[in-house]
């Protein structure tokens, strides 16, 4: 064993800008991922309160039309292709698999790299609309033909933006079930992984295997677009609905891409903070594989509206519900855990309470949409618009930020103030409800979405809901400058196990040094939430 | 850096003879002389034709899968996640297709 | 919410409380629940935690209460929907069509209006038509929706429990203009409806043109005053030199009836420059020659 | 890897690990079935809805250079797979022969679909074409998808050949030999698949009647 002075860690080891975009480490492959989210998202997040402010009154507040429909559309692109499908799976994911699974790196790093500058070619093409051809595609982030083939935006740069974001998505995930299946430590077997390695595993087979679909699907579109040739064109024998069964194939699993990952950190955090072992280990663990499955055929309830026949009307409303119950499984035994627990409640448990009340109320507003007859009604209503809202930012964005909160000390080996932490928690808690709650009212009043402007009738709703987004917005900038300034900060450095945690991660330094760890880890004894048989880890 | 954990993958390998390749490409070209003479002079079987048409494709598939990208040898893994693949598709193409027969 | 102005209405929201109520039900207890166990077992009043693996009980129980109760909810939205499709005998039927940005409702005596005008109480089947892109057509007040996909003929029908004028939405993202794309059904007893069915529909001294343009929302996207919207204003175009672009090369046309003609016909053939391509639709199949006819003579007479 | 401590990590991503690079290879597979899979779908949709154009537009290509690239596909398939045997035997030789067949009846493939295609051309049957865009409703649809379906797979042939020649370097070399042979393995991998699409593409368009 050596000592831990001759152990650089991953940040002092190499110096230099391209020491940092050429990295082969992942763990530096996540922080690569995580600054160029974080900016993405601050960008998607501007846009989004454009629109609120757009949408204060009733009336023209300040864009035009054609304006505010490139903005949203924009703004979903951004968020669900450049932030919340790649956000913890390519972050923390990257970060911590192999250091979970007790190995140094994942299996197919170049490969890991690679999937890195795939993502930022992608994200500068669909940046790239702002500036190129007729200005950014104004047509939702669904591409929904034969409006897409017509409008004069940039259609084609945005959906071959897309194409390559998936391309990367499928490379992360095609790296971590390698990995998952060839570097995990000896005597961990699959039932001995943590449940954040479960979530990536079942994650990864849906980007693996759900996101080609939708990439030809848009190149489709692209070459309808150059080739001037009508695939869904209802005069030659096309079909648009055609475009939307494909599309939804990919985009319903790819929902749970955004939410499984976020089951896992959940189940990270749940435990360290009760200091007790999950209740429900293999549940839950079984639980993520049931939802990646059951959740490939239920992407017709996205369409309940668009003239399908009655029987598929039927079997996929059927289907939908039963999604349900995996998650419903999990959210008991989240709940269980904390049962006779010695709870501590910090900043990381408060965004998993939160994303629990959150993501309850998302899931269930789901629900709503689930059911045929309510769902003719709310369907393309801001009540969908309030309900993945609720499940995106207030579950997978909170668990996100969460996970930020928890592994920080291990990332930077530093800690944030966390009385301060605890307020911008508080504020972004309260700012998230007031903005998206309305959005639920606003639906069952009848308002749709992709309305640049809006009856006099849903103004009420609307406005709370744009104050809300200033509150959300206040909280936001705290939480982030606190977690900036506890980097500068003069904070002592933390020691290895800051949380008390149990998981292979806390057994190295903080920072981890490049080869993940300092000493052989060791798994603890009965599965990886032992708490009864936590190694002793001395500093 | 050599890794003592993990099998050499040598000890276990089954290498197909050559023999085996050319009955395998035997088998093959038969299942496409029964496709097209089904097709060009079978016409009459209208539904059924392309019912046949794509099972022997299947059956081609599934021994190009099986003996020429080595399933049969492999890890039973392999076979598992081809299956699971298979029925993957299978249930999207259902699924659509029950929506545009009940239309 | 709305008022119920339809009989779909009670089976929509009737679903909408059943499974309202079990959520609700649900969010309270977990929230509650979970916050007393953050309570009880804070670290200071727990200060060594049980390790409890799980429990096969509770999992069955927890496994089946849901599974059950989303059935619940799966019936109840099925029997809501279920009278949506199923149409009786002798409903009135009516065609609206949608295109950017308007409503449009053709009667069966060949009446053409901007919006629906229907009777209380009798059914009353809407065959929705796109003329370009996806559209929806949404009563809130009925709990209804149901999309226009061009090439595709799809309907929805309603028998309505209450007077009043209702708006009428269109719910599927069209382009620029969707959230202008409104209109409304007027619900009037039998009475006042057959007298409106009765009451001349023609607007005597109104320009045919202009009825056509009207009809076929053209004025969507052309104003009459000068303004650009989305194609150019028809304001002096008659005899103006223009420079449009066929093919992908410019050339400079001076707009007479021929040229009108085929812009209504086969808009993309010479598309304007600065304008577009592929928004505007052809009305080759809409238009007869005569009715263009009128269009043009109108046209002349903006000045 | 230079570690600066003195152990060695029970498992490490930076170790050679065939059985990974195998594996990996069989995912991305996968990922290339699904996205020809979509096309699939998309082609019976449209064969469902345009039933009589379909058939009338499948008379319009040519079933024996169809069947004589299938034949030419299956061959190769076997050489491919026999290079491996080869290398497994240590017979470097031999394995390099097979491998420049493969490569060849790559490009007799591409050959006979470049006659192909060009007297569709000649037709006018190519996408955005006048002629096509005059053609009745769903023989368009045919004919755009053939040429999506097949352009795509003979992309796939084209990229196919490029690892093809990758190996056969290596081959040569001896960087791909008896114990080391993940790459010619992966390459044999990827050229069956391009023919697993082609035996569906080949009775799809060409043969049913
Ligand atoms: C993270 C992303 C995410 C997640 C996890 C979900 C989860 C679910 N979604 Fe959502 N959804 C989206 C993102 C997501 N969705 C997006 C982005 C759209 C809009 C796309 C667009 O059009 O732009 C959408 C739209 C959407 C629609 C289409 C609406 C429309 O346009 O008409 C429907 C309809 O069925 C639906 C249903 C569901 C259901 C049933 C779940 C379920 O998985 C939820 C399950 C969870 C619970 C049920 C709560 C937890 C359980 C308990 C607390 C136990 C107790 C439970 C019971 C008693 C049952 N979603
Ligand atoms: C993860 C996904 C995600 C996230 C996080 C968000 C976040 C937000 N979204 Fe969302 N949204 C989508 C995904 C998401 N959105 C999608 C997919 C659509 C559908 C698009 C479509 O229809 O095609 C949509 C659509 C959508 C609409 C509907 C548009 C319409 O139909 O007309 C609206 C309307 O208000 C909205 C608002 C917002 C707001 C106000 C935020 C808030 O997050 C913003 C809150 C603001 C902050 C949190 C503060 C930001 C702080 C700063 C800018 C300063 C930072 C400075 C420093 C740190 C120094 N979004
Ligand atoms: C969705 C929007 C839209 C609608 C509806 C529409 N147009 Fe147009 N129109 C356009 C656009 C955009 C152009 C310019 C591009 C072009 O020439 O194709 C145009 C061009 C024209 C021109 C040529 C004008 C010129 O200056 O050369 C005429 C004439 C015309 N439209 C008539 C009509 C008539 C008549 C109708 C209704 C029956 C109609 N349009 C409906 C969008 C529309
Ligand atoms: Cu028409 Cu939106
Ligand atoms: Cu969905």
């Amino acid at each position: 064993m050596s000592s831990v002075s001759t152990n650089l860690n991953f940040f002092e080891a190499k110096k230099g800008i391209f020491s940092w975009i050429f990295s082969v480490d992942h763990k530096r492959i996540a922080l690569l991922y995580l600054y160029s989210l974080i900016t993405f998202f601050l960008v998607g997040v501007t846009l989004g309160l454009l629109m609120r402010y757009e949408l204060l009154n009733p009336g023209k507040d300040l864009v035009e039309a054609k304006t505010y429909n490139q903005i949203f559309t924009l703004h979903g692109v951004i968020m669900i292709f450049l932030f919340i499908i790649p956000s913890i799976p390519a972050v923390f994911g990257n970060f911590f698999l192999p250091i979970m699974l007790g190995t140094d790196d994942v299996s197919f790093p170049r490969l890991n790299l690679l999937s890195w500058w795939v993502y930022v070619v992608g994200a500068l093409m669909a940046l790239s609309t702002l500036v190129f051809g007729d200005g950014p595609a104004d047509t939702g982030w669904t591409f929904y033909a034969p409006y897409s083939v017509k409008t004069g935006t940039n259609v084609t740069m945005s959906v071959l933006a897309a194409f390559v974001l998936g391309f990367s998505s499928i490379l992360t995930g095609l790296n971590f079930i390698v990995t998952i299946h060839r570097l995990r430590a000896p005597g961990m077997t699959f039932l001995k992984m943590p449940l954040f390695a479960w979530s990536l595993y079942a994650t990864s087979w849906i980007q693996l295997l759900a996101t080609p679909i939708v990439g030809i699907t848009l190149l489709m579109i692209a070459a309808e677009r150059l080739l001037g040739v009508g695939l869904f064109d209802p005069s030659i024998g096309g079909d648009p609905i055609l475009y939307q069964h494909l599309f939804w194939i990919y985009s319903h699993p790819a929902v749970y891409i955004m939410a499984l990952p976020a089951f896992g950190v959940i189940s990270e955090m749940l435990p360290t903070f009760s200091q007790r072992t999950i209740f429900g280990y293999k549940a839950i663990a079984f639980s993520s594989l049931a939802i990646a499955f059951v959740g490939y055929f239920i992407w017709g309830h996205h369409m309940f509206t668009s003239g399908m026949s009655g029987t598929a009307r039927f079997i996929f409303s059927i289907l939908t519900f039963l999604v349900a119950i995996p998650t419903a499984i999990k959210v008991f035994n989240w709940v269980a855990t904390l049962y006779k627990g010695s709870i501590n409640v910090q900043p990381p448990l408060l965004y998993t309470l939160a994303f629990i009340f959150q993501f309850m109320i998302g899931g269930f507003t789901g629900l709503v949409l689930g059911a045929l007859a309510t769902d003719i009604h709310l369907h393309d209503t801001y009540f969908v618009v309030g309900h993945f809202h609720y499940v995106m930012f207030g579950g997978t964005g909170f668990a996100f930020f969460g996970a930020l909160h928890y592994w920080y000390p291990k990332i930077w080996g530093r800690m944030y103030n966390i009385k301060v932490a605890n307020v911008a928690f508080t504020i972004f808690f309260i700012g998230f409800n007031m903005l998206y709650f309305p959005m639920l009212i606003a639906g069952l009043m009848g308002m749709p979405r992709r309305y640049y402007d809006y009856l006099p009738e849903f103004h009420l709703p609307n406005m709370i809901s744009t104050y809300g987004s200033w509150v959300l917005a206040t909280g936001l900038i705290i939480m982030l400058s606190n977690l900036v300034a506890g980097f500068f900060g003069k904070k002592p450095k933390v020691g290895r196990n800051p949380w008390n945690g149990i998981t292979l991660e806390w057994q190295t330094l903080s920072p981890p040094p490049v080869q993940n760890f300092d000493r052989m880890p060791v798994l603890p004894q009965n599965g990886p939430y032992d708490f009864d048989h936590k190694p002793v880890i001395e500093e | 850096m050599e890794n003592t954990n993990h099998h050499n993958q040598h000890d276990e390998v089954h290498i197909s003879s050559y023999r085996d390749h050319w009955r395998t490409l035997l088998t093959l070209l038969l299942l496409t002389l029964v496709t097209i003479v089904i097709s060009v002079f079978g016409a009459n079987l209208k539904a059924l034709s392309v019912a046949t048409a794509l099972l022997i494709a299947t059956v081609k598939v599934v021994v190009v899968a099986y003996y020429f990208m080595h399933l049969k040898y492999d890890k039973k893994l392999y076979t598992w996640l081809v299956l699971l693949v298979a029925i993957l598709f299978a249930a999207f193409t259902i699924l659509t297709a029950t929506e545009y027969f009940n239309r | 919410m709305r008022e119920q102005a339809s009989t779909f209405a009670q089976g929509v929201d009737f679903s909408l409380y059943v499974i309202a109520g079990i959520s609700v039900f649900f969010l309270v207890g977990i929230t509650v629940v979970m916050l007393f166990f953050v309570f009880r077992y804070n670290k200071k009043r727990n200060p060594v935690a049980t390790n409890i693996e799980g429990s096969h009980k509770m999992e069955v129980l927890w496994t089946a209460i849901p599974t059950l109760l989303v059935m619940v909810m799966f019936y109840y939205g099925w029997m809501g929907y279920k009278p949506l499709r199923n149409v009786p005998a002798g409903a009135l039927e009516v065609t609206a069509y949608g295109q950017m940005w308007k409503f449009t409702f053709e009667y069966p005596d060949g009446r053409i209006t901007d919006s629906l005008v229907v009777p209380l109480g009798k059914p009353v089947k809407v065959n929705l038509v796109s003329r370009d892109v996806l559209h929806s057509f949404f009563i809130p007040s009925f709990r209804m929706k149901e999309d226009m996909v061009p090439g595709k003929n799809n309907f929805l029908w309603f028998e309505t429990t209450q007077k009043g004028r209702f708006d009428v939405l269109c719910a599927e993202y069209c382009g620029q203009l969707h959230s202008y794309m409104l209109s409304s059904v007027t619900v009037l007893d039998q009475h006042d409806y057959e007298k409106w069915l009765t009451s001349s529909a023609s607007v005597a001294d109104e320009h045919p043109g202009l009825s056509l343009l009207k009809q076929n929302a053209c004025l969507t996207c052309h104003s009459q005053d000068g303004s650009k919207i989305i194609g150019p204003s028809f304001k002096g175009i008659f005899g103006k030199t223009e420079t449009v672009v066929t093919d992908d090369a410019e050339r400079e046309i001076v707009i007479d009836e021929a040229y009108i003609s085929r812009s209504i016909r086969q808009p993309n053939a010479d598309v304007v420059k600065g304008y577009m391509k592929g928004l505007m639709v052809s009305y080759e199949t809409v238009l007869s020659e005569e009715q263009i006819g009128h269009i043009t003579d109108y046209i002349k007479t903006l000045k | 890897m230079e570690h600066t401590s003195g152990f060695v990590l029970p498992n490490s991503g930076h170790s050679r690990d065939d059985e990974a690079s195998k594996l990996g290879m069989w995912l991305f597979l996968f990922t290339e079935l699904l996205l020809f899979g979509g096309l699939f779908i998309v082609y019976m949709v449209y064969r469902m809805l345009n039933h009589e154009s379909f058939l009338l537009s499948s008379f319009e290509l040519n079933v024996g250079l169809g069947s004589f690239n299938t034949v030419v596909l299956l061959v190769s398939s076997m050489t491919i797979a026999m290079a491996i045997t080869a290398v497994q035997k240590g017979e470097q030789q031999k394995a390099v022969r097979l491998l420049v067949t493969t490569l060849a009846l790559s490009f007799v493939f591409l050959v006979v679909k470049y006659f192909e295609w060009s007297a569709k051309i000649h037709h006018g049957l190519f996408p955005g074409m006048d002629y096509y865009n005059g053609l009745p409703k769903g023989e368009s649809l045919f004919f755009f998808l053939y040429f999506i379906m097949t352009g795509l797979h003979a992309l796939h042939i084209i990229i196919g050949a490029v690892i093809i020649a990758v190996v056969i370097a290596r081959t040569r070399k001896g960087l791909v030999n008896k114990d080391k042979y993940a790459l010619a393995e992966n390459a044999g991998l990827y050229w069956h698949l391009v023919d697993l699409i082609w035996i569906y593409l080949f009775p799809l368009f060409y043969l049913i009647h």
